[in-house]
Formats: C-alpha cells, sequence, structure tokens
C-alpha cells in the first residue's frame, strides 16, 4: 500500500515537474504536454547505434529510474508514510544515490559514440567534486538528531529546523543536490549545445522516455531529501503532513529548476576546483560549528 | 535463519558470479563494473547478515571506487572495448592453480574446524551503530587515527607519485619512453 | 554446525580463490589491483561472519572490517598512482613489458 | 566534570594558534593564560565547595589517561597559572625589542599547558608525558638566543641533567605500576615494602634533577643565560617547581629511610647554595642559587613529614621569587646586564621596582607579616618536631640565616651610590608592562600569608606540629642575624677561605666537572703515561736491536753459503709441487667456481623482474609458510 502511494506520489511529482519545467522555459502553462511527448515517444522508432554495449545500453536507464525510486524509499514523507525506515537511512540514502554515476557511466559507454562517452566520464569527474558536499551535511544533521534513522532527523527539527539551525549545509547540500541530479547549471553530462545531448544523445524512443521520467524522479527525491534533511520534513502548522511535505518538496525542487534557468553552465575544472578549495573546508567547519552548538545548547 | 540462509546463499553466489566475470569478458568496462557489482553484492551479504552499517558502506564506497577503476581501465588498456578479443593473461595454469589451492584449503578450514557456539541473535542495527560509534571512538581510537592518517598518506603518496617531473624544456615523458625502450633493449 | 555460517565462509574462501587467480594471471596492473580487490572482498565476507555469528557483543569485529575497507582504498589510491606513473614513462602498464627488475 | 581538561587546552590552543598565524601572538598568549586561570579559579572554587572529580579520556587500550581534581591540584593548578599570567604579561614589555616572538610565546603557552597537565595529572603516563614536555619547553626556552654560544651550552646542559636524572622517574614509575597493577597515582601511593623504598629513592633522583639539588645544582646557575621571565617561570612555578610538586603529591608514598635521605639532601642544598648566593657575582645567579636553596627548604619540610609546610613555602616562593626575577630583568634593561657590578645603586634610578624588589626579598628572608614569615615558620617548627631533628633544625636555621645573608648583601649592592655616578636615567622600553608584572607579583607576596589559614583547611593535611612560638622565635633571630651580617659583612670576608670556592659554585661535587670531567681527564692522562712507556721501550729495543744487528753481520756471511744450497734444493721441491697443483688442487677450485657460478644462473631464473613471477613466487612462500606454521601449531 504504502509502496503504491510513494510511487503514485512520484509520478504525480514528475508530472507536475514537467509542466513547471516546459513552463519555465517556453512561458506557456500546458498541463497535458509531457504525458504527449512521453506517449509520442513511446510510438518513435528506437535506433541503435553501431557495436553498441548493449547489455549497458539497456540497463542504464532502468538503474536510474531504480536507483531514483530507491533513495525515495527511505524519506519519511509522513510519520508513517516511508517504505523502510531504514536504521542506517541518511547513510543508504547517500549509498544508493552513488550508483546514479553507475548508470550515467552505463549509458556513457553503452552506445558505442564519443559524445555519450565523453559526457559518462564528464560525470565522474562531477561525482568527484560533489560527492563530498552530498555526505558531509547529511553527516551534520545526523549529528544534531545523534542518528541516522532519517525519522528521527526529521523529528530533530521540531523545535528549529535545519536550514536556520545550519544554513551554511543547507547551501552546500543544495548546490551538491543539483549537481547530483545534473539539472543546469551542473549539466555536464548532458550538456546540449556543446555534447548534443551528452549520455542521452543516442537515446531514442521507450528508453529516453525512462532516462527523462527518471531525470524528474531523481529532482523529486533530492528535493525529499533536502526537505527531510533541512526544512523540517512533514511538519507544519495547520495543514497535514503529507501536504506540508509535498508543499515543501515541490518548492525545492522549483526553486532548483529556477536556479538552473537563470545560471549559465559550469565549468568541469571550476566545479573541481570550487568543490574542494572552497566547498570541502566549509563543510567541514559547517560539521565543526554544528558539533560546538550541539556541545555548547545542551 | 531460513530466509538468511537463503539471502546470504544468493548473494554469495551473485558475488562469485560477477567475481569470476571480471577475469573472462573482454571489455574493461564490463570487468570493473563486474568487479563493482560483486562487491555491492558482498555488501547486500553484509546486511543480510544483518550488519547494516558496514554493508551499506561497502555498497557506497564500492560503487565509488570502481568507477573510477574503470575509467583507469578505459585509460590504461591498449583495448578497452574488447572489440579486439585478445587475450589479457599469463601464467594461467599457475594461477589456475594457485587459486583452486587456496580456495579449497580455505573450504576445507570452514568445513572440518568447530566453530564453537554460534549466536542466533543479533543486535538491532541502531544500536550497532551506536555501539560500534563508541567502539571507535574510546578503545579504538588509536587504530582509527591510525587508518585516517594512512588514507592520507596515501592521497598525498599517490597524488606526488602522479605528478610528472618537470624539467624546463624538456618533455619528461617522451624522454622516459625512449629510456624505458633502451633499458629494455639491454635486458634483452 | 551453522549453515549460514559455513555459507558465509565457503564464499569468502572461493571469492579468495577468484582473486589470486587474477592477481597472478593477468596481465594489465589495474586488472591485478582488482584481483587483489577481490581477495579483500573475501576476507571482508569472513570478517563480518565472524563478528555476527561468533562475537556479536565484540565491536572491534567491525572496527576489523572498517580497517580492511581503509585498506582497500589506499591500495587503490597507491595503485592508480604507481599505474600513472608507470603510463607516463613507458607508455603501458603491461606487466609483460615491466622486466627492469631482471637480475 | 569535563571542564578538568580546560586550564589544559586553553594555553596549547593559544601555542597552536600562534604557530599557525604568527601574528598577535602577544593576544593569544595573554588569552589563553587568563583563560586558563580562570578555569582553573572555577576548578578550585567547584572542588573548595567539596566534589572532587575525575576525569577519564581514551588513551591507550585499557590504559586510560586521568586528570583529578582535589584540593592539592586545583590549588596548585591555580597557583601555576597565576604566576604564568604575570609572566607574560611583564615578558610582552620584556621582549618588545627581540625577534622570533612566535617562538617564545608559543614554547611559553606550550610550557604552561605542560604544567597544567602535569599538576592535574591523575596517572603516571600523562605525568611522563607532561614532564618530558616541561623538559623539552624548558630546553627551547633557555636556549632562546640559541646564537650565543652560552646560551645553547646551558640549554643542552639543562636538557642533559634533568633527562640523566628522569631515568629515575622512569624506573620509579614502572616499578609502582608494576606493583599496583594501575597506572593511577591514587592507586600507587599504598604500595609499601621495599618496592616503595626503591621507587622513593628513584623518585628523589628525579626530583634532585629537576629541582636542582646538590650535586646537580649547577644547571640551574647557567640557565640565567635565557630570557629574564623564562626565568622567573622555571624558577617560581614550572621546572623546578615540578620536582617539589611531585615530592609533595608522593608525599604518602614515602618511607621513613627515604623521608631521612630527602631531609638530608634538601639541607645540605639549602646551605651550599645559600653559600654559593652569597658568593655570586651575578644578580640573576644569586637568584637562582637562592632558589635551589628554598627548594632545598621545601625538601626539609617533606623529609620531616610535613609536606603541608613545604607547599606553604612553594606557594609563597612562587610570588615572591618570581617578581625578584622580574625586577632584575628590569634592572637587566636599565643596566644592559646583570652583574653586581653594573647594578651598583640602580635601585635609586628606579625606585619603585627597587621597592617591590626589596619587599619581595624581605617577605623571602621572612620578616613579618610577610608571606615568607608564614611559610619559613611552618618549615622550621616542621624540621623542630621530626623524627631527626638533630639533622634537620641546625641545616634548616643556616638556610634561614643565609638566605637573609645574600638577600641583604644584594639589596646593599642594589642601593649604593656607584662611585662615578653618570649615564643614569636612560628610559627602557616597555617599563610600564614590566612594573605591571613585578608589583602583580609583589603584592600577592606581600599577602599571600593570610590565605594560609584557609588553604590549610582546605587541604586538611597534618599541621606542623606544636613548635610555633619557638620556631617563630628561631625564625626571626636567624633571618635577623643574616640580614644584618648580609648587610654590614661583606661576602669575602664573611665566607673567608671558602669565598673563591662557593664563587665556582661549590665545584667539589659539581656535576658534569666533576661526574665526566674527571673520568676523562684521568683516562687521558692515563693514555699519555702509557704512550710515553711504549716510546721508551721502543726506543730501547732499537738500540739493542743495533748491537745484535752488528752481531748478524758476521754471522750471515757464514749462513749465506747454507742458504744457497737450501735454495737449490727448495727450487727442485717446488717443480715437484707444481706438476701436483696443477692437476689436482686447481682441478678443485674450477670445479667449486663453476659449481657456484651454475646455482647462480639457477638463482636468476628466479629475478625474472616480472611483477606476476614476483607475485606467484610470494603466493608460494606465503602457502609455504602456512604450511609449516600449522603443522607447527598442530604438533604442540
Amino acid at each position: 500500500m504504502t509502496v503504491a502511494i510513494v510511487l503514485l506520489t512520484l509520478l504525480v511529482g514528475a508530472w507536475l515537474l514537467a509542466v513547471i519545467e516546459a513552463w519555465l522555459t517556453t512561458g506557456r502553462l500546458r498541463p497535458v504536454a509531457p504525458l504527449l511527448a512521453g506517449l509520442s515517444h513511446l510510438g518513435r522508432e528506437s535506433i541503435l547505434a553501431r557495436k553498441p554495449d548493449r547489455l549497458f545500453f539497456e540497463t542504464a536507464p532502468v538503474l536510474l529510474l531504480v536507483v531514483a525510486v530507491l533513495g525515495a524509499a527511505v524519506l519519511p514523507l509522513t510519520p508513517d508514510l516511508v517504505i523502510a525506515d531504514l536504521a542506517t537511512g541518511a547513510l543508504f540514502l547517500n549509498a544508493v544515490l552513488a550508483y546514479v554515476l553507475v548508470s550515467l557511466i552505463m549509458a556513457g559507454w553503452g552506445p558505442n559514440g564519443a559524445y555519450a562517452m565523453i559526457g559518462g566520464w564528464r560525470f565522474l569527474g562531477q561525482l568527484i567534486a560533489y560527492s563530498m558536499l552530498i555526505v558531509m551535511p547529511i553527516t551534520a544533521t545526523a549529528m544534531r538528531a545523534e542518528s541516522l534513522l532519517n525519522s528521527v532527523i526529521v523529528e530533530s527539527q521540531a523545535g528549529l529546523w535545519n536550514i536556520v539551525y545550519q544554513p551554511l549545509g543547507f547551501v552546500l547540500f543544495f548546490i551538491a543536490a543539483m549537481a547530483l541530479a545534473f539539472r543546469s547549471p551542473f549539466d555536464l553530462p548532458t550538456a546540449p549545445g556543446e555534447l548534443a545531448g551528452g549520455v542521452d544523445a543516442e537515446y531514442t524512443g521507450v528508453r529516453l522516455t525512462v532516462l527523462r521520467l527518471a531525470r524528474l524522479v531523481m529532482l523529486i527525491t533530492l528535493s525529499a531529501a533536502t526537505t527531510v534533511f533541512f526544512l523540517g520534513g512533514w511538519q507544519g502548522p495547520l495543514l497535514p503532513p503529507w501536504a506540508w511535505s509535498l508543499i515543501k518538496t515541490l518548492a525545492v525542487a522549483v526553486s532548483m529548476l529556477l536556479v538552473g534557468y537563470y545560471l549559465p553552465r559550469i565549468r568541469e575544472a571550476d566545479l573541481l576546483g570550487w568543490c574542494w578549495k572552497f566547498g570541502i573546508p566549509l563543510a567541514l567547519l559547517n560539521i565543526l560549528i554544528v558539533g560546538l552548538l550541539i556541545l555548547v545548547v545542551p | 535463519m531460513v530466509a538468511q540462509a537463503f539471502f546470504v546463499g544468493v548473494f554469495g553466489l551473485a558475488a562469485i558470479g560477477f567475481g569470476v566475470a571480471v577475469f573472462r569478458t573482454a571489455s574493461m568496462v564490463r570487468s570493473a563494473l563486474a568487479l563493482l557489482f560483486s562487491q555491492a553484492a558482498v555488501g547486500c551479504m553484509f546486511l543480510a547478515m544483518q550488519a547494516e552499517f558496514l554493508g551499506v558502506l561497502q555498497i557506497m564506497m564500492m560503487a565509488t571506487e570502481m568507477s573510477i577503476m574503470a575509467i583507469f581501465m578505459v585509460m590504461f588498456m591498449m583495448d578497452p572495448g574488447g572489440l579486439g578479443g585478445m587475450d589479457m593473461s599469463h601464467q594461467k595454469r599457475f594461477s589456475i592453480g594457485a587459486g583452486a589451492i587456496a580456495a579449497t584449503t580455505a573450504i576445507s578450514v570452514a568445513l572440518f574446524s568447530d566453530w564453537g557456539p554460534i549466536f542466533a541473535e543479533a543486535p538491532d542495527a541502531a544500536m550497532q551503530t551506536r555501539e560500534l560509534g563508541f567502539e571507535m571512538l574510546d578503545r579504538s581510537m588509536l587504530i582509527f587515527e591510525t587508518a585516517a592518517i594512512t588514507i592520507l598518506t596515501a592521497m598525498i603518496a599517490a597524488t606526488a607519485v602522479a605528478i610528472p617531473v618537470r624539467q624546463p624544456g624538456v618533455d619528461t615523458g617522451k624522454l622516459d619512453k625512449e629510456n624505458g625502450d633502451k633499458e629494455q633493449e639491454a635486458s634483452k | 554446525m551453522t549453515p549460514v555460517l559455513i555459507l558465509a565462509l565457503l564464499t569468502g574462501a572461493i571469492l579468495f580463490g577468484v582473486g589470486i587467480y587474477g592477481a597472478l594471471s593477468q596481465t594489465n596492473l589495474v586488472m591485478i589491483m582488482m584481483g587483489v580487490e577481490l581477495i579483500l572482498a573475501g576476507a571482508l565476507v569472513n570478517l563480518v561472519a565472524f563478528w555476527r555469528f561468533l562475537h556479536p557483543e565484540v565491536y572491534a569485529g567491525q572496527m576489523f572490517v572498517l580497517v580492511v575497507m581503509t585498506v582497500m582504498a589506499v591500495e587503490m589510491a597507491v595503485g592508480f598512482g604507481v599505474a600513472i606513473a608507470r603510463f607516463r614513462a613507458k607508455g603501458s602498464v603491461e606487466m609483460e613489458e615491466a622486466g627492469d627488475l631482471q637480475g | 566534570m569535563s571542564d578538568l581538561v580546560l586550564p589544559i587546552v586553553f594555553p596549547l590552543l593559544a601555542a597552536a594558534a600562534i604557530l599557525l598565524l604568527r601574528r598577535g601572538m602577544v593576544i593569544w598568549a595573554l588569552v589563553g593564560v587568563a583563560l586558563s586561570l580562570a578555569a582553573s579559579l572555577k576548578l578550585l572554587g567547584a572542588v573548595a565547595s567539596g566534589d572532587s572529580a575525575t576525569l577519564l579520556l581514551p588513551g591507550l587500550p585499557d590504559l586510560p589517561l586521568r586528570l583529578t581534581a582535589e584540593p592539592l591540584t586545583a590549588l596548585l593548578s591555580v597557583v601555576v597559572a597565576a604566576v604564568a599570567t604575570c609572566v607574560l604579561i611583564y615578558s610582552v614589555g620584556y621582549m618588545k625589542r627581540e625577534s622570533g616572538l612566535p617562538r617564545f610565546f608559543a614554547v611559553m603557552s606550550l610550557f604552561v599547558a605542560a604544567m597544567q597537565a602535569l599538576v592535574l595529572a591523575g596517572d603516571w603516563v600523562l605525568v611522563l608525558a607532561a614532564w618530558e614536555l616541561i623538559g623539552l619547553c624548558s630546553y627551547l626556552l633557555i636556549g632562546f638566543w640559541f646564537q650565543r654560544p652560552e646560551a645553547a651550552n646551558a640549554a643542552s646542559r639543562a636538557f642533559l641533567y634533568t633527562r640523566s636524572a628522569d631515568l629515575g622517574l622512569y624506573i620509579a614509575i614502572f616499578t609502582l605500576m608494576g606493583a599496583a597493577g594501575t597506572s593511577e597515582i591514587a592507586a600507587t601511593l599504598n604500595v609499601d615494602g621495599d618496592t616503595a623504598v626503591a621507587a622513593g629513592l628513584l623518585l628523589l633522583l628525579a626530583i634532585m634533577g629537576k629541582s636542582a639539588q646538590i650535586p646537580l645544582q649547577d644547571w640551574l646557575m647557567r640557565a640565567m643565560a635565557g630570557p629574564t621571565p623564562v626565568s622567573a617561570l622555571l624558577h617560581s612555578a614550572t621546572l623546578v617547581a615540578a620536582g617539589a610538586i611531585l615530592l609533595i603529591r608522593v608525599a604518602p608514598l614515602l618511607t621513613p629511610e627515604v623521608l631521612l635521605a630527602i631531609g638530608l639532601v634538601g639541607g645540605i642544598t639549602t646551605v651550599a647554595a645559600g653559600l654559593i648566593a652569597l658568593a655570586e657575582r651575578d644578580l640573576k645567579r644569586l637568584l637562582a642559587a637562592s632558589t635551589a636553596s628554598q627548594y632545598g627548604l621545601m625538601l626539609i619540610a617533606v623529609g620531616a613529614g610535613v609536606p603541608l609546610a613545604a607547599l606553604l613555602h612553594l606557594l609563597a616562593h612562587a610570588a615572591i621569587k618570581s617578581g625578584l626575577f622580574l625586577a632584575a630583568g628590569e634592572f637587566q634593561h636599565a643596566r644592559g646586564g646583570t652583574a653586581l657590578e653594573r647594578l651598583r645603586g640602580v635601585g635609586r634610578v628606579r625606585p619603585w621596582t627597587f621597592f617591590g624588589f626589596a619587599l619581595a626579598a624581605l617577605a623571602l628572608v621572612g620578616a613579618p607579616p610577610l608571606s615568607g614569615f608564614f611559610s619559613k615558620d611552618a618549615v622550621i617548627a616542621a624540621a623542630l618536631s621530626a623524627p631527626s631533628v638533630a639533622w634537620l633544625a641546625p641545616l634548616a636555621l643556616a638556610g634561614t640565616l643565609l638566605t637573609g645573608a645574600y638577600l641583604a648583601r644584594a639589596l646593599r649592592l642594589l642601593w649604593h651610590e656607584r662611585e662615578e655616578g653618570e649615564n643614569e636615567n636612560r628610559s627602557v622600553a616597555g617599563a610600564r608592562w614590566m612594573g605591571l608584572g613585578v608589583w602583580a607579583l609583589v603584592i600577592p607576596a606581600v599577602f599571600l600569608g593570610l590565605t594560609f589559614g584557609p588553604i590549610e583547611a582546605l587541604l586538611g593535611l597534618p599541621g606542623p606540629g606544636d613548635h610555633g612560638t619557638t620556631a617563630m622565635l628561631f625564625g626571626l633571630l636567624a633571618a635577623a642575624a643574616g640580614l644584618a651580617l648580609g648587610w654590614l659583612v661583606p661576602a669575602s670576608r664573611l665566607l673567608g677561605p671558602f669565598h673563591p670556592w662557593a664563587q665556582s659554585g661549590l665545584v667539589i661535587a659539581g656535576g658534569l666537572s666533576f661526574w665526566i670531567g674527571r673520568p676523562a681527564m684521568a683516562i687521558a692522562y692515563g693514555c699519555q703515561r702509557l704512550e710515553r712507556g711504549l716510546y721508551a721501550t721502543v726506543l730501547s729495543v732499537g738500540r739493542g736491536g743495533f748491537f745484535i744487528a752488528r752481531g748478524c753481520g758476521r754471522v750471515e756471511r757464514g749462513l749465506y753459503a747454507v742458504v744457497l744450497g737450501t735454495g737449490r734444493a727448495s727450487l727442485a721441491v717446488a717443480h715437484l709441487v707444481r706438476v701436483g697443483d696443477e692437476r689436482r688442487i686447481d682441478g678443485l677450485i674450477f670445479a667449486l667456481v663453476a659449481s657456484v657460478r651454475g646455482w647462480g644462473d639457477r638463482a636468476r631464473v628466479l629475478q625474472s623482474g616480472w611483477i606476476h613471477h614476483s607475485l606467484a613466487i610470494s603466493a608460494v612462500v606465503t602457502a609455504v609458510t602456512l604450511i609449516i606454521l600449522l603443522s607447527a601449531s598442530l604438533s604442540f
């Protein structure tokens, strides 16, 4: 039952985000367009490159989708609406999200094509830049909650949301999440304009649909994670918990889309340099500050 | 118990299968990813054995490590795609013998030694994480710190080794290559 | 006699064997490192099995697992450092071509 | 009660900050020490209100590090922090003109941290660590001006002395830990029997090294080559005090024999060092000698079985002696030197500082109602109430008298007009800071006596017994007599024949020069003698050889013919032998060489230099080793 609800929520959220994205880019609000696009993709012929690594080529989109859904599985939308509230939930989220890289490398290597491969390896460099910035802020939140259970992390923010308690961590996590979802301005693996689509350059038809769906679902998952870790999850006045989770998640997702809409694409070298020269020291500083706060403020 | 045995067995088989696949595929990226999935299966075995933290940690670490392995394969192999289907192995018979002997010895030790009393119940995951944290920062603190320092040293050492030696106006890479060839001539 | 422990140990043993085969048979430095990784994975399986079924109350066992994971990471880092240096110097990391130490 | 760590952590952080940032070091150091002082005051308050806490820090497995806050340790930590604060304030002014300030302030802060750790330590491991750190810091600080040979010399000398004495500490600690089975001080203190005696004597050795007791007092005088604030810190609260503090803390362990030994060492030191001080030509060296003598008094008190008296004297001495040193440092800046001749009459130029100096000096002599009065009376009363009065009391009194004498002498020299009164009132850089530091120490030196009552109540150690009035009487008499002698009679006449000898620092057993110098000289001398002898014998042999040669000349001719014959015969034999050689022996040798080469070739096969071969070999070797080990473990 829970599973069904969560999956449905993800689908609806994906649809909403697709609509909003189209609205932001084209300026026109067409609620049905995404569905139509998906259906039309189903109709299209599926082109296959020469000498592809068929296994990877087929697996990659599915793996991406599965990863996104698994990540959502440990995030509590309401106190009882969570598929599996693992005792190491926060860590599990990291572990699952690490497989985005794997699926992208597969997707890059699978269709025997230059652009795709460059895109895939680019994402490896991108991971080396952002992964620490995903892990460390989550560590700080877990420190405050003194637990890795996501639900406990949410409850630990009953008094004060983490976005106020550790704003530095929130900013870093927000950026890193965008880099992980490879939204613009971090869309290096699929850089339309310089890589002609990168990893999904060679994908057509059903596979492309799955790929795009997976990207949207992953955006939702990461927004939900931001909500859980920094925005107090389902907590909020007078609305029911699920509504709060939904509102916050959508707000985060839309803000991510907006940031991406207004910023130019970043260079890989710059990304690496900034993340390692400023991001990681700041993340460590954040951990230090949170630790001191925990020690000082009982 | 039965479920545990089932899962441990299944994931163990998966780990072994992928482990064998590592050395059987010609495509280097495939073998790297096979190793990744083998390690991930090992992590799932940990989960099945109720060592949740370690399992998740294994799954997480290996994803990154093996992906990096993959890119290094592509960088360093002459035929990463395995399209040429060339054989990348030597002293096969000895290796197979050694592997078989090692495996059989370990298996026989596992089978024919008395493992004393068995604990049916493991502490629950949250407790484990907590206790492991205390262990790390209380009794094994020295060991933990040593591990950390070791990693740091390894990072620095690896970087230092990988950075090219710079001589003004000389392309060291080519120079060294020629020297290497000369040496090989001399050694033959 | 406990099936699960034995199952885990068998898996560990076979992984160990496969790893040794790989480390000995491969011609490429990176592949050799893969073999070593497999050997260590077998060791990890055994460690966790021992912790779980023999001494679940002693957390030094889990600590040991963490240390072995550290060793894996260190091995990767240093190995790749050597590989890069070797590749830069000799243009390949094929062990067949690395006879410099011949005496 | 985790704030036990704070007094140690703050100076440590200050040191780290200075070393990292390399600027603002003054502020860092002052803030660190001040915070440490505040923390230890808070600690003292908590302890005074009756809760003595122990903090376990994770150290080696099953060997945790303990910090204890009991009245004694808390009080001592307060003293350390207070003196350190004053000294650092002072050194802001004193070091104004110097370079290498980061080094100075960082090491000073580290020094304070180490001392706090030693004072608060609850187990021997920590004590050892802190002890070593203190030795290192003192080395670095005494040798601060390492460009000057005498400074470097003094630093290494101090280091050698203390370190060689530390061996005693090591052995003692390991004996105690072995006997008690734990590293906790409180637990090891109730060891008894021969272990206690041995441990006590070994500890005494270490303490003699650190607090400069005869015959290891030499380095203390030479350590004056360091900056003056360093000397102040060393003498009053840290390095030299460490010995006495350790002694006071292990007092329950000491058995009567050890007590007697301690008392005697202290007594001899106090008299001998007093004589040295009386004969000194240099103000700082004089103060150093007096430090040794005062610590001798403390050892007497401990030897008499009244550690409380020793503690009181330690407190009083901490304030007084650092005050004296700081004043001396200001004089040094005023006249560019510390030789008493140079300083003659400097008191008139800097009356305020001189006033402080005089107050502190009187306090040290034991003039009522200054602090030294009470503490010294406590010491004398302890000596009188000791089982070994006959030994300790006269020595203690003599020490007091000498104290009066040399301090009076110093005061006179500082006050009297120098013959040619020229270039006075040259301004001193940072005199304001220095004066602040001096007075911040002189005032407690005056009023510390009032706090002794509460301190005794707080510590609850046994008092010096019921000889209060007699002790006071004797003490006052001795002090007054000493002052009068020192002021009226010049030292040279006072000491008479001893004077030059005392000036040279009493080198009957003056440390290195005796323990190492003499034997070396003796050996060298012996070698020279031996050489001479050999030369003579060779000469005579030569002459004899000459005569013999002449005789041989004749015999030779006769032999010539014989030799010729022999030669021919031997040629014939040689021919035969050669024939034999070529057949057998050479063949044998060649065979050997060939086999060796063959083995070498076989060995070279292993040396293919290929990684996979090496790996294979290592795998095989590992397997073989495992088999051997297993079979061994099975067979046994």
